[in-house]
C-alpha cells in the first residue's frame, strides 16, 4: 500500500475496521457509534459492515457502558467502549479505575480484562469547561491501566491496532482537535513499537517532552526557534503506560535541558510525573531546571479568545527556551 | 386534580384555568386566557433559537455546541409559567428556552452563547452553561443528567430554611437513563422535598430514538415506582403542560414531590452540524406538525381571543427584540484576558499563579 | 409460572418440583424433594460463616471487613440451585454464602478471607473480592453496585457468542438506591440480554433499615417499570426462592431479563464490629426467627424426608469440615512479597518498577 | 481549655460539633452520619444535638449526595457531605469536578459552592483494593477545589473549621489509621494558619515532605536518623490546595536535599508535584535529586503482610536519607 493522505479520525476508523475485520470478538459498545457513526465520526459506516451486534449503540449511561465493557472482556468478547467526552471520566472513574483496572490483581491474576476505552480530550472547539479537558493524569495515576495518546495519524491508526491485541485494559484518548488532520502515510508500514516514544524532531540544545495534539505545538516551537539558531529535540512519548523514560533521559542527558509541555492544566497533572522523573533520571545533566509548560490552573472557559489563551501556544515554548539559553 | 402515584396521569388536553393575565405585551387580547402570554412566551422562544442558528451561521457563536429547543417551546413555557418567583430551577444543555421562559434577557443571553463579556457568565460559560442566581436559574449543564441532584439540594435547603420555594430540574429523555435521576428521585420522594423533575421527551437523545434507547417509554411508571406523583402532558398543548405543570408544582410546594414528562419533538438535528440522517423525511415532517407555537396561534384565533393581525403584530415586535440581541452581540466586546484567572475560587481567596507570571519567576531565578 | 412485568409477583411459598436429587452428600433421604440438599448448602454456608467470625476473633482474618450472610443463606441455595454450570454471577461484599452455595471449597476461601497465599485469589483479595473463574464466579465486589453492570457485560457476551448462558448479579437492598443498578436494568431489558439481577434484601443496609433509604419498598415495581420481569421471593422459604429463581433464570435463558428480589434479615452486625445499636432486640428475634435454616429442619423431618438424628449427623460432618477450614487457613502461608508485583498486569506485559529497585537505580546514579 | 488528650476522631468530631452550634446553615449528610454515627464513628452521637435535619443519613447513593450538596450548597446551606471511603470518588468525581468545582468559574463568578466533603482514605486496615486508596492526586488536579489533608487532632479539628468558613468546595481527606490515634493539645491554642505548613520537626542534613499519615513515618525516620547523626526536617503540608511551596522551598535551600513521602502510588501523585516544584524553585540548592519514596505502583492488597510492604515504611526513608548523604 502506497503514502496516501488520511486523516486522524480516518486512520483510527481504519483501525477499528481491520480489527474487526481480523478479530470476531471485538464489538464496539457507546452512545452513537452504530447509525450515527460516532460524535466525532470515528465510526462512520462501519455498521453496515459489522452490524448493530457489533456495533452497539447504548443509552446515555457512562458508568453502565464501561461496567459492561469489563463484564464482556472477562467473558470473551474484546469491547471497545467509547466515551463520547473524556470529561465524562468523571461518571465511570469506579468502573475503570476500581473494576477494569483492579480485576486481574484482586482476583490473583485469574483473569484479565481486555478492553480499550476510546475517547477524546482536549479544547479547541469551545466546547466549555465540562467538553474540554485533558483529564490523562487520572488515568495514569491508576495501577492496572495503560493508556496511549497519538499525536498522529499513524500512530492513531498503530496504537489503536495494537491496543487491540493487549490482554490488560487501555485507555486511548483522542484529541478532538486532531480529527481532521491529515498526514500522508502508508498504513502499512511500521511505527515505533508500543510504549515506545519517538523523536519527532532531533535537536541538541533542549528536550521538549509531550504528547497528543501539544507535539504540533512543540514542533512549531521547535520550527521557529530553529530560525533563531536553537535545536530544539521534540519527543512524542505516544503512550503514557508505558512510560518510555529511557527515550527521554537520553535525550535530556544529550540535551542538558527539559521543556515539558502538556496542555492539561498544570498542578497535579502528567507534566509533573515527567518532570519528577526527569530530575530523578537527569540530575547530573541538567543545565537548568525542568520547565513545565502546561495549562493553567482554571477551568476551560468557552470564550474562543480565553480558551486558546489557557493553554500552550507555541510563542511561551520559543520564550522559555530563548530564555533558558539566554539567546 | 390529585396524583397517585401508583397510577400515572396522562393529561393530553386539559382547558386552561381562568387566571389573571400577566402579558407584559402592549396587547392583551383576554384577560381571562393565559393562552396569548404563553404564545408570546413561545414565539420569543422560537424566534431567539432562529436567531441563536443565524449567530452560529454568521461565525458569532462561540463553538458549535448549540442545542436548539425549537419544537420544545409548550414545556419551556407551560412549566415556567407554573413556578414562583421564588423557586429555582437547572436545566439540560437544550436550555435557552427555559431560562427565556422564566424571563431571561435575551441580549445577555445571546451574549452569552457569543461568549462575551456581557453575557449572563461573563462569556465563561457558554450555551451549555448559562445561569443566573437573580431569575432562580441554578444552572445550565453539559453534562446529561449532571444538574438533577442540584435540585435536590435546593430543596433540602428549602424545607431546612423553611422557604416556599420548590425547586424544577429539566432534562431530555437521554437522562432518563442515567443513574443519578433514580437516585435523585428516590431522595426527593424519601425526603418529601418540594422538587419537580420534568423530562422533556423530544424523543431523541442525538440520534438515538427513545424505543432504541429503552425498553419502557412510559417514563411516569418508573417515578411511581419510586413514590412520586408522576404525569404525562402533550408538548403541543401549552395550557395541558401548564395545568399539569401547576397540579404538580403545587403539590410539590406542599411537599409532595413529582415528576411530569412532556412528549414533545425535536425540530432539527441534535446540535447545529447534525442534519439527523437518522431519520425519515417523514418522520420529521410528522413530528414538525406537532407545534406547539402554531397550535396556539390557531387556538388563539379561533377561540376568539384575538386575531391574525394582533398576532402578526406580535411576531414582528418578538423579531425585532431577537434581531437586536443579534446585534448587540456581535457589537459586545470579548472578555479581558484577565478574566480568565478569576472565579476559580471567591475573590480575595488565594488564587492560581499564571502559567506566564510562573514562568518569569523560575526562569529569572534560574 | 409466567411472569409479567407489568404485575410483579409475590411467591410466598411453592412446593419444590420434583427433581432428581443432586445432594453431594451421603445422606439422600428422599430422591424426588431437593430440600434435603438445599438444607445441606444452607447448613453448610451458616457454619461456614461462623467459623468466618471465629477466624475473625482468632486474628486469622486479614483485617475486618467481613461480611456475614448469616441468615441470607435462603437467597444463597435456592438461587444458585437454579443456576447451570455454564452460568456466571457476580456478588456484593456479603458474598461467602453464594460462592459456597455455587460449590466453592471452603479451605480456599476461608484462606483467601485469611489473606493467605492459598485462597481463591492468592490472598490478594480477601473477602471481599474473592473470585474464581471455574466456577463462574466473576467477582465479589466491595463497591455497593459495581459489580451489577458486569453481567450486562456478559450476557452480551453470550448473546454474541451465542453461549446458553444466564448472568446472574447478587447485591443487596442498599445497591437498589445506587444509579448504576438501573442503568444496568434498562440496558438488559432493552437488548434482552440472558441476564438476572437478585437483590437480597436482608432489610439493612449498613444501619439503615430500607424504608429510611426509600419511600417505596416494594422493589419489583422499579424493575418492571424498566420492562424486566420481576418478582419476590420469601428468604425464609428456599424452595420459594428456589422456584422464582428457576422461573427467573429459565426465562433469562430464553432472553427474557429478570429481577428478583428475596426478602429477608440480617442477623448480625453490618460487620464484624457492629453491635447493631440502631434497632431493638425485639426487631431483631423477630427477623431471627425467620430462619431458613431452622424451617428447612423442620420441614425436612415434618415432611418425613428424614429424621433429627440424620440431620445432626449431616450438621456434624459439615461442623467437622469447616473447622477443618480454619485449620488449614490457620497452617496455610502468607503470600511471598514478590507477589504484590505480579498480575498489575498480565504476565510478560511491561510490569512496575518496584519501589525499592528505583531507588536503588536513582541512588546508585546520584 | 487545658491540653488534654484527644483522638483525631474526637477532634473532626468537636470541629463538626462546635461549626454546626456556631453556624446554623451547616448540616452533615451521607451515610450512616446520623444515627450510626458515621463508618469510622466522627458523628457519634451529634445527632442527638441536632436532629435528623441536620444529620442526614442518606440512601447509598454517591453521586446524589454530592449532587444534593451542591444544590444545598448553591441555596443557603454549608453542607458537609461525608463519602465513607475516598475509593468512592470514582463514582463522584462528576459531581465534584464538573459541578461543585466549576460551577463559581463557568458562571462567572456569580454564586460559590461553599461545602466540605469529608472523606477518608489510606491503608491500615487489610480493607482490600477498593478501600485502600490514597487519591487526593485526583483532585489536587481539579481547579476549583481546595484540599486539606491534616495528620495531627489538633489540625483536623481546626482545618476543619476553617474549612467549614470558606466560600468554595474542599475536600477534606483523613485517614483512616490516624482515628485512633491521641494526642495531647489544647484545641482553644491556635495552631498555623490555613494553606500554610508546619515545620513537625527542624533539621539541617535533608527535607522531608509529606503529608497525613506519612507525616509520622517521616518523624519516625527522622528520630532514627537523628541517632545516627543526621538531622532530617519533616514539613507537614497539612493543606495541598492551596500549597504552600514556600515553606517548602526555603526549607530545601537551607538543606540542600528534598525527598518526597507519600502513601499514595508514585505514578502521577502528588509526590510528583511536590518534586516537579522543588526541582523548579530550588534548582541551584540541591545536592542531589529530588527523591520521592511513594507507594508502589500496584492496588492495595489485602494481604497483611503485603499491605504494609505496599506503602513506605520508616527503613526506606531512613535508608535513602542515609544514601543520599553518604554516612
Ligand atoms: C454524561 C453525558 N453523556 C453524553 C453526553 C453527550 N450528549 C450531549 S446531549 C446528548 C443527548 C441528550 O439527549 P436528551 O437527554 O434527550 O436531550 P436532548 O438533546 O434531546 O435535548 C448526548 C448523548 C453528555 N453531554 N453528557
Ligand atoms: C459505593 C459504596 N458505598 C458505600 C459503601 C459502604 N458500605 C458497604 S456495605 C454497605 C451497606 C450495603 O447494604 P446492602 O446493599 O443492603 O448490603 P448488605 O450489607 O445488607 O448485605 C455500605 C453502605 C460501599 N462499600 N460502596
Ligand atoms: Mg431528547
Ligand atoms: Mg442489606
Amino acid at each position: 500500500m502506497a503514502a496516501q493522505e488520511i486523516t486522524y479520525r480516518d486512520a483510527l476508523r481504519q483501525a477499528l475496521d481491520d480489527a474487526m475485520r481480523d478479530d470476531e470478538t471485538v464489538v464496539v459498545i457507546g452512545e452513537e457509534v452504530g447509525r450515527y457513526g460516532g460524535a466525532y465520526g470515528v465510526t462512520k459506516d462501519l455498521i453496515a459492515s459489522y452490524g448493530e451486534e457489533r456495533l452497539i449503540d447504548t443509552p446515555i449511561s457512562e458508568p453502565a457502558i464501561i461496567g459492561a465493557a469489563v463484564g464482556a472482556a472477562m467473558t470473551g468478547l474484546r469491547p471497545v467502549a467509547e466515551l463520547m467526552y473524556v470529561d465524562f471520566l468523571g461518571l465511570v472513574m469506579d468502573q475503570l479505575a476500581n473494576q477494569a483496572a483492579k480485576i486481574r490483581y484482586m482476583f490473583g491474576g485469574q483473569i484479565g480484562v481486555p478492553m480499550v476505552v476510546r475517547t477524546q480530550g482536549g479544547t479547541g472547539r469551545s466546547a466549555g469547561a465540562q467538553h474540554s479537558q485533558s483529564l490523562e493524569a487520572w488515568v495514569m495515576h491508576t495501577p492496572g491501566l495503560r493508556l496511549a495518546m497519538p499525536a498522529t495519524a499513524a500512530d492513531a491508526y498503530h496504537l489503536l491496532r495494537h491496543a487491540l491485541t493487549l490482554p490488560d485494559p487501555v485507555v486511548f484518548i483522542e484529541h478532538k482537535a486532531l480529527y481532521a488532520r491529515k498526514e500522508r502515510t502508508d498504513l502499512a508500514a511500521p511505527v515505533a513499537p508500543w510504549g515506545q516514544a519517538t523523536i519527532r524532531r532531533a535537536g541538541s540544545d533542549v528536550t521538549l517532552v509531550t504528547y497528543s495534539r501539544m507535539v504540533f505545538t512543540a514542533l512549531e516551537a521547535a520550527a521557529a526557534l530553529a530560525e533563531r539558531g536553537i535545536a530544539a529535540e521534540v519527543i512524542d512519548l505516544r503512550t503514557l503506560n508505558p512510560l518510555d523514560m529511557a527515550t527521554v533521559a537520553a535525550s535530556v542527558r544529550r540535551t542538558g535541558r527539559a521543556v515539558v509541555v502538556t496542555e492539561s492544566c498544570l498542578t497535579g497533572g502528567v507534566a509533573a510525573e515527567l518532570a519528577a522523573r526527569i530530575g530523578e533520571e537527569c540530575f547530573d545533566y541538567l543545565e537548568d531546571p525542568v520547565i513545565r509548560i502546561a495549562g493553567e490552573d482554571v477551568p476551560i472557559p468557552v470564550s474562543p479568545a480565553l480558551e486558546s489563551a489557557a493553554i500552550p501556544q507555541p510563542p511561551v515554548i520559543i520564550s522559555v527556551v530563548q530564555r533558558m539559553l539566554r539567546r | 386534580m390529585t396524583l397517585d402515584p401508583a397510577k400515572p396521569q396522562r393529561i393530553s388536553s386539559q382547558p386552561a384555568q381562568p387566571q389573571s393575565a400577566q402579558s407584559q405585551s402592549a396587547y392583551s387580547p383576554r384577560a381571562n386566557s393565559r393562552l396569548w402570554e404563553f404564545y408570546r412566551t413561545m414565539r420569543r422562544i422560537r424566534c431567539f433559537e432562529e436567531r441563536v442558528g443565524e449567530l452560529y451561521v454568521r461565525g458569532l457563536s462561540a463553538g458549535s455546541m448549540l442545542h436548539l429547543s425549537i419544537g420544545e417551546e409548550a414545556a419551556a413555557a407551560g412549566v415556567c409559567a407554573a413556578m414562583a418567583p421564588q423557586d429555582s430551577f437547572t436545566t439540560h444543555h437544550r436550555g435557552h428556552g427555559i431560562f427565556l421562559a422564566r424571563g431571561a434577557d435575551p441580549n445577555r443571553m445571546m451574549a452569552e452563547i457569543g461568549g462575551k463579556a456581557a453575557g449572563y457568565c461573563g462569556g465563561k460559560g457558554g450555551s451549555m452553561h448559562i445561569a443566573d442566581m437573580q431569575l432562580g436559574h441554578l444552572g445550565a449543564n453539559a453534562i446529561v443528567g449532571g444538574g438533577i441532584p442540584h435540585v435536590v439540594g435546593a430543596g433540602l435547603s428549602y424545607k431546612r430554611l423553611k422557604r416556599d420555594a420548590v425547586s424544577v430540574a429539566f432534562f431530555g429523555d437521554g437522562a432518563m437513563q442515567q443513574g443519578i435521576l433514580y437516585e435523585s428521585l428516590n431522595m426527593a420522594a424519601l425526603w418529601s422535598l418540594p422538587v419537580v423533575f420534568v423530562c422533556v421527551n423530544n424523543q431523541y437523545g442525538m440520534g438515538t430514538r427513545i424505543d432504541r434507547a429503552t425498553a419502557e417509554t412510559d417514563f411516569t411508571r418508573r417515578a411511581a415506582a419510586l413514590g412520586l406523583a408522576a404525569a404525562e402532558a402533550d408538548g403541543e398543548d401549552v395550557e395541558a403542560v401548564h395545568a399539569a405543570a401547576a397540579a404538580l408544582i403545587g403539590g410539590a410546594r406542599r411537599h409532595r414531590p413529582a415528576f411530569l414528562t412532556v412528549s414533545c419533538f425535536r425540530f432539527y438535528g441534535h446540535g447545529r452540524m447534525d442534519k439527523s440522517p437518522y431519520r425519515t423525511a417523514d418522520e420529521e415532517a410528522a413530528g414538525r406538525r406537532r407545534d406547539p407555537v402554531a397550535r396556539a396561534r390557531v387556538e388563539l384565533i379561533a377561540r376568539g381571543l384575538t386575531d391574525a393581525a394582533q398576532v402578526d403584530s406580535l411576531d414582528a415586535e418578538i423579531e425585532a427584540e431577537m434581531n437586536a440581541a443579534i446585534d448587540y452581540t456581535a457589537a459586545a466586546a470579548a472578555p479581558e484576558l484577565a478574566a480568565m484567572f478569576r472565579d476559580v475560587f471567591a475573590p480575595g481567596e488565594p488564587a492560581p499563579e499564571p502559567l506566564a507570571d510562573r514562568l518569569d519567576r523560575l526562569l529569572a531565578e534560574a
